[in-house]
Parts: structure tokens; sequence; C-alpha cells
């Protein structure tokens, strides 16, 4: 605890435990929420727009359900969408950039300026694009905001690769007659996958903060699944007079991001990487 | 000479982007789940609207022969009628992109002021009381959602204190009895053209809600690079050497030190617009803001493919253009990047 | 004092020091300084300004600005629905109901200064037939027009059809000046207009606002303290409609949130006006794929589906029982249909009757993307199906990417295609037809029922309905017990009609017939 | 007459491995009109010396004297005063001691504003006539360009005009021909002892080598950690040197060696700066080591203008 603390810095680690503590939300669910029918989207009529009271912390929504739960199963929606979001396009941008790197000439040419296609978009605008194309749905958003993102991966993974091509052993395994493909998964990809990764962690903070902002535009989850994004959207409409509905699930939104952001600029410190614009 | 390649290259890769981005346009464009004829036709259009639809609108050509004619129009600017309410695009554009931009920039601007000079403070009062709140401003400015903020500000500003308008571009008392004429779609130019300044105030009060959303993060952002390179540059022996030399604190500070910082602050420019352009399709509804955002984000709703198209393009475009102008920009104040 | 004022009030406290006390108030009322504008929060543009193809919510302004031959005014209490005059002053039918003669009303000018005469009825309706957009196929019965005098037109149809309701239709029935006749669809939507209504376009912003005039030549009469002015406001968003009219920027607005309507009532300044719509929500049943493909699955769902709780929850209890397609207020209700009532215990029988106990059957539905009551009427119905063992997907989707689906492939399609329906003109045939008639390639019947007897049904009652309403009437009804016994589907409620508008507007009247329109020429304040 | 007197200054900068002693106590006797070499390796103090004399020690150092005067007043509490106006400094590297996106005559002119209330164009004449008076062709085409357009000569040219246009009649020369090559080395250096003559300036010359020291300076004083170890008349200390150090200096320095070889050919290290010294501070490198040399600090011995601190009467052979 105190090498954590001594790494990270009070800050860093008091915002490590609020993401394990949405993460641990996240994985238990189901018996952390004291409505857990609810927070899957079971309606119930009768209490709808409840204010905040002993049976209902944080009130309940249009169709009655309690909103403490329905914000429990949201973290399920984010959380997922943040990892996956930076999964998929660590999956993308990794092989291209480490391909565009290692064999140089057209190949990166051709590969540099397709990323430069896809990063002359401002994100949000083709992720909103991709998403209404594909339609609503949780993986489709996913899926839309991977698209935007790889091109940073790839463009990262390439000068990771530019710097060791460069290193004495991997030039030595090359003149031992070692196989291209050898040397690029043994001798290049672990060196090139580190800094990504440290990357990839401080970016799914962003990445769950433009999945929420597709899911305010409706191109999210389906119903029932509860998601903050959507959930703010719904409260909007009964904002101010009955905030609950709006403020529980944005204020969450707000300190999970907040939570990546400061344990980002922590990790940051001492690795070293960039900072990710989000929408 | 080095200038002139590097000009040369980059136009040239901007204007490969272009091209890129229109067909991946026309790609995604394949992958609408959606009858464009159908929308065409109408609300409830009978078969043989929905057929004679598609022979308006030719969409039983081969794909590449339809991405050509698609490319071209685009390149000349005509792009076509919106499938739903069979406007002129262009039409509807010469509107809403002086909207957006009107916003786009006004937040941008918004962002350096609050930004830059707390950058440039935070970095001379290193660990005071005005660098923590400043830090503290843009941690939490980064991390805070957009559509949320923008609830929180009309809340706040509009329903509790009543000293800004909630939404649209201006007061219904001039858009409905007394409208300013249309000159070059920039409410604050055009109220000026007309030579009335109680318009330009209000264009102003209409402007500050929308434009603080969209400014909070890039003014965070903006903060953190200014603060870090000022505080890089304040080191710098030239530095030293002004203050060695009698210079004041002040004209070191903004004179010698903030020219240096131009770099980061072109930087903080082309994110901020980006930012303000992306951010739009959310802050616009919110506002009510007539713009290309709302355009964009209803045409997406009802799958209205060419104005998608278009106002992609559109935007795109601005973004790409204004890269490249601070590319070039970031040159001229500082001739040593073209030769790296 | 509320909640909100409380904060308020905090909020200004803790201000005040930095705030000046004059406060300026954004929300200065328009409607409150006595101005003779009247400004309407409309929650959706106006797609299509020209008369011959409009077919959406444009009809809010051109029914204002230009007049049909007939109007539909509906049935209330036990008053029956009759047609007014407009610009035709009578008119009458031959006893096989092929020939309508229309007499003209005299000394009515267009806004372009040009009379009103029987060329003028002729050459509108031709050019609407022509151009063929929009909802021009209610004049698909109309073989012939003539004007035998200045004053007096007359049709020839095709097969006895109720000319003088297709007349009183809020699309594509509205009559323009000879001037207008070669005039194409973009110069209407430049903000052009040709009627002669009580109001016309003066100025046109697309997908912002649209301001009309009053005109001083109108032939009807205006009330006293009548509106010189009216601002369509477009405010796609319903929260900001909302703070629009409680701020008095508004006058009139609709499409706000059930659930904050209690709110608006109390609010003194404000009135909430509740009348039954013709906009009927349903579920139609795909017929052509198992399991929906058996009558007694298709009953055991319309069990299963909460009709109260979709009300209560989904409208606030504003909305009616549907009771079959047809909704209250226009002939052809059949107000003791036997539709079905929410019976889990009667739906998990029939199931289990049909072998599906605890199949783990999974249906998809699908609706349009942001409609709320449609999601509302979604997830209850979800909630009462998963207690069956029945796993309903919701699946919201643009409405053209959902049309196209369901007029694909039936066994590839949704199981349960959510939609409204709201008649072009006033007839049972308009939703009988276009929702249950049989058809090779469906437009609107998406759950591909079909049934002869049913078609032959309806489309005799059609041919009566010019000559012999009562007995038309009494077939629908009949046709309609069909589609009701067939459980071809889900009848889930009668949306009502909610406006709001600012309780010192006098005059409004609410007329299912025309959507969401509001005749201007009867407000005053 | 004397312009600069300094007697035990020391510099003491915080840092998280405690306080570091960057100047002990170092004593200082500048005449007018002269220019003074002041020697040493790195991380002697010498550049941290200048910077006292300039008040532009980093934030938080601590600056103590027993006297610290310039023409009479006292420079810890005037140095800020002084700085620009009467103590200007010339500093190592022209490049980047010049603002790199201001042009030359921006750069001149910020200065010459500072001190003088004369209009623009006046300001303007002055800026092209100082740097004229450098030696620099074309001045008035220069002031349009930027420093990276500039040779490194002409960019130490400039410094120097910069620190002319101040005004100030004492400046501080912080190794200013380490950056330049050999040649043009040369001709700054007669540069500036042609300054000196025509201007009646006094210079502080920082360097580490005594090339430099040999070129132009008048008298002399050697730093070692931070402390005076001997000063004399600069001719006097290049060929008789009386201090171990300075002997080791200079015995260190073949006579073939290239100029401006760097002053580290001497066995063992500097005593770290963080540590207080007991007894002389060049003991543990010294070839004439004795017992008492440890623990005693060695005393003053003068002999004419010349003095040092050793305990040898008469230096080490």
């Amino acid at each position: 605890m105190s090498a954590l603390v001594r790494r990270l810095g009070y800050g860093g680690t008091l915002c490590l435990a609020v993401i394990v503590s949405f993460a641990l939300l996240a994985l238990f669910a189901p018996w952390l929420a004291p409505y857990p029918d609810q927070g899957m989207g079971t309606p119930n009529v009768i209490a709808k727009l409840k204010p905040p009271s002993a049976d209902f912390w944080l009130g309940t929504d249009h169709l009655g359900r309690d909103v403490l739960s329905r914000v429990i199963f949201g973290a399920r929606v984010s959380m997922s969408a943040g990892l996956l979001i930076v999964a998929f396009s660590l999956l993308i941008g990794l092989p291209i950039g480490l391909l565009a790197g290692y064999f140089g000439g057209w190949a990166d040419e051709a590969l540099m300026r397709v990323t430069d296609v896809f990063l002359a978009f401002p994100a949000l605008l083709l992720a909103v694009l991709l998403a209404a194309a594909l339609g609503p749905g949780l993986l489709n958003s996913i899926v839309a905001v991977a698209v935007t993102w790889w091109p940073w991966y790839a463009r990262m993974a390439r000068a990771e690769v530019l710097v060791l091509r460069g290193q004495p052993y991997v030039e030595a395994a090359s003149v031992m007659g070692v196989s291209q493909g050898r040397i690029l998964i043994r001798h290049i990809l672990p060196g090139a996958a580190r800094p990504l990764l440290v990357q990839a962690a401080l970016d799914v903070g962003p990445a769950l903060l433009t999945a929420s902002s597709l899911s305010f535009l409706g191109l999210g989850v389906l119903p029932p699944t509860a998601d903050w994004g959507k959930m703010v959207d719904e409260g909007r409409k009964f904002f101010p007079d009955r905030w609950w509905v709006s403020a529980a699930p944005g204020i969450t939104i707000f300190l999970l991001a907040l939570a990546f952001s400061v344990l980002g600029d922590a990790l940051r410190d001492r690795e070293g990487g960039k900072r990710r614009d989000a929408a | 000479m080095e200038l002139v390649r590097y000009t040369l290259r980059r136009v040239l890769l901007s204007a490969f982007v272009v091209v890129g981005v229109t067909f991946l346009v026309f790609v995604v464009a394949q992958v609408v789940p959606s009858d464009p004829a159908a929308l065409y036709a109408g609300p409830r259009p009978t078969a043989e609207q929905i057929a004679k639809a598609r022979v308006t609108l030719d969409l039983d050509a081969p794909l590449p022969q339809r991405f050509v004619r698609f490319a071209t129009a685009m390149g000349t600017g005509d792009f076509g009628v919106s499938y739903k309410s069979r406007r002129l695009i262009s039409q509807d554009l010469a509107v809403y992109l002086p909207a957006t931009l009107e916003l786009a920039i006004f937040s941008t601007l918004l962002a350096l002021l609050l930004g830059i000079p707390t950058g440039v403070i935070a970095a001379a009062r290193r660990g005071s009381w005005l660098d923590r709140m400043g830090s503290l401003g843009s941690v939490l400015s980064v991390a805070m959602p957009t559509f949320f903020f923008a609830m929180l500000l009309q809340l706040v500003f509009s329903q509790w204190l009543g000293i800004l308008p909630l939404s649209g571009r201006l007061s219904q008392q001039i858009s409905i009895s007394d409208p300013l004429p249309f000159v070059t779609g920039f409410n604050l130019i055009d109220a000026v053209i007309a030579g009335r300044p109680a318009v330009v105030l209000d264009a102003l009060a209409h402007l500050i809600l929308p434009a603080l959303t969209l400014a909070a993060y890039p003014a965070g952002i903006a903060m953190r690079l200014t603060r870090a390179a000022m505080i890089e540059i304040l080191a710098r022996r030239h530095i030293i050497a002004a203050r060695a030399l009698g210079l004041s604190a002040p004209r070191i500070l903004f004179g010698h030190a903030l020219p240096n910082a131009v770099g980061p602050a072109l930087t903080v420019i082309g994110l901020s617009f980006a930012y303000a352009l992306t951010g739009a399709v959310l802050v616009e509804i919110i506002f009510a803001w007539p713009g290309l955002g709302r355009y964009v984000s209803e045409a997406i709703l009802s799958k209205d493919f060419p104005v998608i198209a278009a106002a992609t393009l559109v935007v795109t475009l601005c973004y790409v253009l204004m890269n490249l102008v601070i590319d070039l920009t970031q040159i001229i104040v500082d001739p040593r990047v073209a030769l790296t | 004092m509320n909640r909100r004022d409380v904060l308020k009030s905090a909020a200004l406290s803790a201000l005040a020091a930095s705030v000046p006390l004059a406060v300026p108030r954004w929300s200065m009322a328009l409607a409150q300084d006595g101005s003779r504008i009247f400004t309407l929060a409309h929650p959706a543009g106006f797609p299509d300004l020209d008369p011959a193809t409009s077919f959406s919510n444009d009809g809010a302004v051109l029914a204002n600005v230009y007049e049909g031959l007939t109007r539909y005014i509906p049935g209330k209490d036990d008053a029956p629905a009759t047609l007014a005059p407009v610009l035709a002053t009578g008119w009458e039918t031959s006893a096989d109901g092929l020939t309508w003669t229309f007499k003209l009303r005299e000394g009515v000018k267009f806004h372009d200064g040009a009379d009103l005469t029987a060329e003028a009825v002729k050459g509108s309706i031709e050019r609407t037939i022509r151009i063929a957009g929009g909802a021009a196929f209610i004049w698909s019965p109309v073989t012939a027009i003539t004007a035998p005098d200045p004053l007096t037109v007359v049709f020839t149809l095709s097969s006895p059809q109720p000319l003088d309701v297709i007349a009183a239709s809020g699309f594509a029935a509205w009559i323009m000046s000879p001037a207008a006749f070669d005039k194409d669809n973009a110069w209407f939507n430049a903000g052009n207009d040709a009627g002669s209504g009580p109001f016309k376009i003066e100025r046109y912003e697309p997908g912002q606002r649209a301001i009309l005039k009053r005109v001083a030549e109108y032939w009807g009469g205006t009330p006293d303290g009548a509106f010189d002015t009216a601002a369509f406001e477009i405010v796609e968003d319903a929260v900001l409609d909302q703070n629009m009219i409680e701020g008095g920027q508004a006058d009139w607005t609709y499409g706000l949130a059930y659930e904050n309507l209690d709110a608006l009532k109390a609010n003194p300044d404000l009135s909430v006006v509740v009348n039954p719509s013709f906009e009927t929500l349903f579920g139609m049943y795909n017929t052509k794929k198992a399991p929906l493909d058996r009558p007694k699955v298709r009953q055991a769902l319309s069990l299963a589906f909460p009709y109260d709780d979709v009300i209560s929850a989904g409208t606030s209890g504003l909305g009616s029982r549907a009771k079959g397609v047809i909704p209250s207020g226009l002939w052809g209700h059949d107000p003791d249909a036997p539709v079905p009532n929410t019976d889990l215990e009667a739906a998990k029988a029939l199931l289990a009757e049909e072998g599906l106990a605890d199949s783990n059957l999974e249906l998809v539905m699908t609706y349009a993307t942001s409609d709320t009551l449609e999601a509302t009427a979604g997830e209850l119905w979800k909630a009462n199906l998963a207690q069956l063992g029945i796993t309903l997907t919701l699946q919201p989707m643009a409405w053209e990417a959902q049309w196209e689906l369901a007029k694909s492939d039936p066994a590839a399609a949704q199981d349960i295609f959510v939609m409204y329906w709201w008649p072009t003109y006033v007839t049972p045939y308009d939703y009988l037809f276009n929702l249950f008639h049989s058809e090779e390639a469906p437009a609107y019947n998406l759950g591909y029922y079909s049934n002869p007897d049913y078609d032959k049904l309806i489309d005799d009652a059609a041919a009566l309905s010019g000559t012999d309403r009562p007995k038309a009437e009494g077939m629908f009804i009949a046709a309609q017990r069909m589609v009701i016994a067939d459980n071809a589907a889900v009848f889930m409620l009668d949306k009502p009609n909610i406006h709001i508008m600012r309780s010192d507007v006098k005059g409004y009247q609410d007329n299912p017939a025309y959507g969401h329109v509001v005749f201007l020429n009867e407000l005053s304040r | 007459m004397t312009l600069l007197e300094v007697q035990g200054l020391s510099v003491t900068i915080p840092s998280p491995a405690g306080p570091v002693q960057a100047v002990r106590s170092v004593d200082l006797c500048i005449a007018k009109g002269e220019i003074h070499g002041l020697i040493g390796e790195s991380g002697c103090g010498k550049t941290m010396t200048g910077m006292a004399l300039l008040g532009l020690t980093p934030a938080g150092a601590q600056v103590a004297a027993q006297v610290f005067a310039f023409d009479g007043m006292n420079l810890s509490t005037s140095a800020i005063n002084l700085r620009g106006r009467r103590i200007a400094l010339i500093s190592q590297d022209p490049a980047a001691a010049l603002n790199p996106v201001l042009t030359i005559g921006r750069q001149m002119d910020d200065v010459l504003r500072t001190h003088s209330p004369h209009p623009k164009m006046d300001r303007r004449a002055g800026a092209v006539a100082l740097l004229a008076a450098t030696g620099l062709p074309d001045a008035d085409k220069l002031m349009t360009c930027y420093p990276h357009q500039l040779s490194g000569g002409m960019q130490q040219r400039v410094v120097i005009a910069q620190a002319l246009a101040t005004g100030a009649d004492f400046l501080i020369a912080d190794e200013p021909t380490t950056a330049l090559d050999v040649t043009v080395g040369a001709q700054v250096l007669a540069l500036l002892r042609q300054l000196v003559a025509d201007r009646g300036l006094t210079v502080l010359m920082i360097t580490h080598d005594m090339d430099v020291v040999a070129a132009v300076c008048d008298r002399a004083t050697v730093l070692y950690a931070g402390l005076s170890v001997e000063t004399g008349l600069a001719s006097a200390i290049l060929t008789r040197p009386r201090h171990p150090y300075a002997k080791a200096l200079l015995a260190a320095l073949p006579d073939a060696a290239p100029h401006g070889q760097r002053l580290a050919a001497i066995d063992g290290q500097i005593p770290p700066s963080t540590k207080p010294i007991s007894g002389c501070a060049f003991a543990p490198r010294c070839p004439a080591v004795m017992t008492l040399c440890h623990t005693v600090p060695p005393p003053a011995r003068v002999q004419g203008d010349h003095l040092w601190a050793c305990h040898v009467a008469e230096g080490a052979p």
C-alpha cells in the first residue's frame, strides 16, 4: 500500500481506489444493487420519479426504477465500453503500426496516409456517423469509436518500432538470420507494446466519456440496458425539477473520468505518455 | 527552399486527405441500412413514388460510377438536395456553417483567453494558490462530460440567475420582429454591419453559454500546455540573459517568454477548434443553436445521406484547412520548424 | 415557494455580491407585453411547404395560409362530426356517388390578388395530381374535373367515394392561386405562398422559423384581439420548448414530457388542453413468421400487454384504451370492441395450449428511435413477457430503416412492428385499408395480414361511404372486429392530443383531423 | 580605484538532498578598467559567483557576504537596481542567450527602451550604432534578422551589443568564447579588450581557459570548490602560481595541448558541495599535503598584491 502511495501519490492512489470500486460495482452489480431487476430494466411504474428516500437512495426514474441500481448496472456498460474501445483500437492500431514501422517503404507510406485520413475527421463526428450507419447498440457504438481511435495507436506503435528497429540486439538477430516474423514478434512487439499498453490504460477515461456522448445522442445501448449517458439524456426532460434522474449518472461519469484523468497524470509523470482529447 | 518544399508537401497531403475523407464518407453511406429513395419520396410514399425517386436519384447505377459522380459533385461544391427536405444543401450550409463557425471561433477564443493567461500566471507563480486553482480547474474541466456541463450552465446562468439566455442565437424580439439582414451569417459581424450595437450584445449573450461549454475542455488543456511550456521556457538561458539585461518582469514574461510559447498555443488553437466542431453535435442540440451540428444530427436520425455527407465533408474540410493554416503559421512564427 | 425557488434564491444570494441587482431577464415575454404576436414553440420543422406535396408537419403553416373546399369538424359529446364549408359553400353528389358538384364562395381573393374561381380549384387539384407527390393519391378516384361556370366545380369519379371528406384532407387538398400552377417545389420552399387563407408567409428561415402575417383582405371574420403575426419557432428539443412556454417566450407548444404536465397544469399562466387524437399506437404482429403466424400465440402476447400501465406510465394517464385501430371521435369507432385486457394467467394458459410454455421464445420489436412512448410501452411489455418466459428485444430504429426492414423479407423481418397511424383524410378506410388489406408488396401492412373476407368487406364499405355512411360504418366495425379476433395487432393506446398554451389565449379548439394544426384566425388575446 | 569589492561571498541553494554550498567563500577585488579573470574547473562556483553579483541566483538561494560593494553601494540590497544598468552579463552560449523568435532589432530595442526614454527612431539608430561598434557589418540589415540566421561569432557580438546598450560599465563575461571556434573566439576577445579601452569598462571574465586569461586579463582569481584560493596579476598567476591547485592547473596544461582544453587532468575530484569542508579544500588532491591540511583551514598569505591561501609558506614545489 505504501509502495503504491509512493508511486502514485495520495491523489493517484485515491483515484485507483475509485476506479477499482467502480470495477467491483460493475462486476458484482447483481449482488450490490438494491434492486437488481430494476437495474437490469424491469419497470416499476407505481414508484415513478420518486425523489431520493430511504427506499431509493438516489430516487427513481420515469419508469419507477431505482436510479442507484441503474447507476450501478450502468457501470458495467461504461467500464466495458471504455475497455473495449481501447482494446479494439489497440487490436487494429498495434499490428498496423508494427508493420508500417518495421517494413517501412511504400507499406509505411500507404498505411500512414490511411491514418492521416482517419485523423482528419473530428473524432466524435466520425463516431456519430458510424454509429448511425451501424445502428444503435453497445457493440456498434464501441466499434464506431474504436474506428476513430486506432490511428493514434498505429502512429505510436510505428514510432516505437522505428526506435527499436535500430537497437543492436535487433540488428544482431537480423544478421544471425532470424526470420523477420520472429524478430517482429519476439524482439519488437514486447518493446513496442509496453508504452502502448500504458497509454491505453490512460485512455480508458476519455474512451468512456466519448462512449457516453454517443449514448447521450441515442446511439449507444439498447433499452432497457442502463447507461449513464442515456440516463442523463432521459433525465434532461425532468431537469432541474427532478434533478436526481440526470444528476446521479452525470456526476458519476464525471467522477470516474476524473479518477482516470488524475491517475493518468500520476502515471504519466513516471512513464511519459501523451494526453488524448475526447468529447 | 525548405519553406517552399514543406508548404507544398503539407498542401499535397491535405489534398490527399480530403480525397480519402470523401471516399470514406461514401463508403460509410453504403452501410446505412435505409433506402434513400423511400426517404426522398416523402412521408408515407406509394410504391410508384419510390420507384420514381430511384430513377431521379439514379440509385441503380454501379457503385464506382456513383462514387465518381459523388466526388465530382462534392468537388464542385454541388452537394445536391436533401433527401428529406429536398432543399438545396448548399443553401442550408450557407446558413448553418457560419453559425457553427461563429460558435467554434468564439469558443476557441474563449478557450485561449481562459487557458493561456492562467497557464502563464501558473508558470510564473509556480506552487502558488493561483497555480493550484488553475491546475485543479484544468483537471475538472477535462473530466466533465460536455452534455452534462451544458445542462449545469443552463441551470445556473439561465434558469436560476436569469442573466444569460437559455438557447438560440438571438432573442425572439429581434429574430421575429426585426431580423438581422443576412450578410456573412456571422451574427456578430452582421450586427456590426447593420450598425445595431444592441444586437451585437444580444448575439454575444447568446454565444456565451454554448461557447463556454465547448471551451471548458480545451481551456483546461491550454492551461496545462501553456504552463508546461512556460516553465520550460522561463528556465531558458535567453530569459536569464534578458533578466541580466535589466528587462522588467512583465516584459520578459509577455514580450520574451510568451512568443516562444506560440507553438503550444497554436496547437491549442487547433485542438480547441476541432473540439468545438466536434462538440457542436452535442452542444447545438442542447442550446438549439441552428448550426451544422444540429443539421447533421437530424440528418443522421433520418438517414438523410446527402446532408450527412455534405456536412461531414465541410466540417472535415474546415478542420483540415485549419490544421494546414496552423502548420504554415507555425513556420512563419518559428522558421526553424520547416528545417526539422 | 417550491424547491426550485429555494435553490434559486440561495444561488442568487450567493452571487449577490458579483451580480448586478438589475438582472436582465432573458425570459422577458413577448407574449406578455400585450403584443399581437402569437409565438409557437414548434417541436418539428417544415420539410415541404408546397401545398401539392406537403405530407408532414408543414400542415401547421399551410392550414393557415391555404384553404380547402371543406373542413372536418370532429364530433363532440353527442354532436356528430360534420363538414364545414370553407371555399365551397355547398356540395352535392349524384345518387350513384360518382359525380360531385361544389359551389364556390364568392369574393374570395388569393394573396396575390387573383379571384377564387372554378378554374383555380380545377388547376390546383390537377397540379397536385400531376406532381403525384405526398398525399396526391387521395384524388385517385377522380377521373375528370370540369368548371361549368366560374363558381361551380364538378368532379367525376371512377368509384363512389366521399369526396366531401377527401376535400377536407389536411394534405394535398389545398387550393392555390393560378399564378402558382407552374411554380416548382423550390419556389414554395423558398417561403413563397399562393394561398387564400387568413395569414400569409412573411418570412421563412428553414429549420429555424416561419413568420406569418395577417392578410387584411381575408374573406372570413376575425375575432377581437386577434393576432397580427404568428411566429413558428422551430425548436426540436422538448426541454427547450417547455422552457419557452414556461418563460413566456412562447404561447403554444406540444410534445412535452407527460410527466411534466402536472407541474404545467399547476402554473396559472398556462393551460394544458387535453383532447383525444386520431393517432393510435399499435404493434403489428408478423403473421408470416413463426411463432406469430399462430393466432393463439398472438393472442397470448396481446393478453400480456400492460395496457393500463402503459397509459399511466407512458402518458401520465392521459391516453385512452384503444378499441381497435379506429380512434374515438372518428366515425367507425367501435366503443364496444372486444379487445383483450391484460391477463397474464390467461396468456400463460394459451401458450401452454400451444406447447410454448417455458419455451424461451425470443422476439424482436422494432420502433422509432427517440419515441419515448413507444420505448416505454416496449419496456413494460418486455417485463410482462419475461414472466411468460419470452424475451422481447427492443430495437429502436430510424423510421426509414425500420420500414425498410419490414418491407423486405417477412421471414427475416421483425416480429412486432410498432407504429402510429393517423388518417390522411378522416375515414376508417384509411386505417383499415393501409394497415390490414392484403397486399403483394406491403407498404404499411407490415404484419402481412391477409384475409380475403376482410378485404371485400372494407372495399364494399368504402364504396358506400359517400352515399350511405351509416351502413358503411357498420361494415367497417364488423371488419375491425375480424382483425381483433385474428389478433393481427396489439392495439396499445389512443394517444392524447395535448397542447400547452398561455392561459390568456382565447378561442383555441383542437381539431384532431389536422394533427397539431392551430387555426390561428380563431385565436385572440 | 576599486569598483567591486567582495569578501566572504557565499551562496547556498536548497535542494532535496540538503543545502548545496555553490559558493563557500569568495573574495574579489576589481579595479575600475581592469579585466579580471575568474578561473576554475566546472562546478567550482564561478558562474554562481557571477549570478550573485547580478542578483540572479535561483529561487530560494541564500546569498551572504561580509563585504559586497559595488562602486560604494551595497550589492546585496541593490543588485536588482544595478543589474542591466551598471552591471550586465555576456553569457556563455550566444545562441541560447538570444530569444529565437524575436528579431535582433526587437531584442536590442527592448534593452534600449528599458534604459532610455528616447523615441523609437533614435533608439533604432542607437541600436544600429551599437551593433556596428561591436564590429558587425551591415548592422542596419541585421536588425530584421532572427538569431538563427547569424553565425556564432555574430551572435556573440549581438550579445555584447546588448550589454553595451544597457549602459553598464561592469560586464560579467561568462565564458564568452567557449561556444565559438578558436579564431572567432580570439576576435571576440579582441573586441572586448578594445571596448574596455575605448569605453572605460570593467570586465569580470569567467573562464576555465588559461589562454583566455593570458590573452586579455589584467588580474585573476582562482576558485576551487567555491573558495577563492589565489588572486593576483594574471601574468603572475600564469608564470608563477603560488597555490598548489593553480600550479596543478598549469601543469596539467601541456604547452602543445590544443586551446580551450578543459581543466580536468588533475587526479581526484572536487569535494561534494553538500558537505562542509574542514581544513583545506584541496587537501585530498594536493601533492604536498600535510596532516595539518586536513583539519585546519589554510592561512592567507600575501606577497605584494598577490594573495593565496595555503599552509605551505612558499607553496609546494
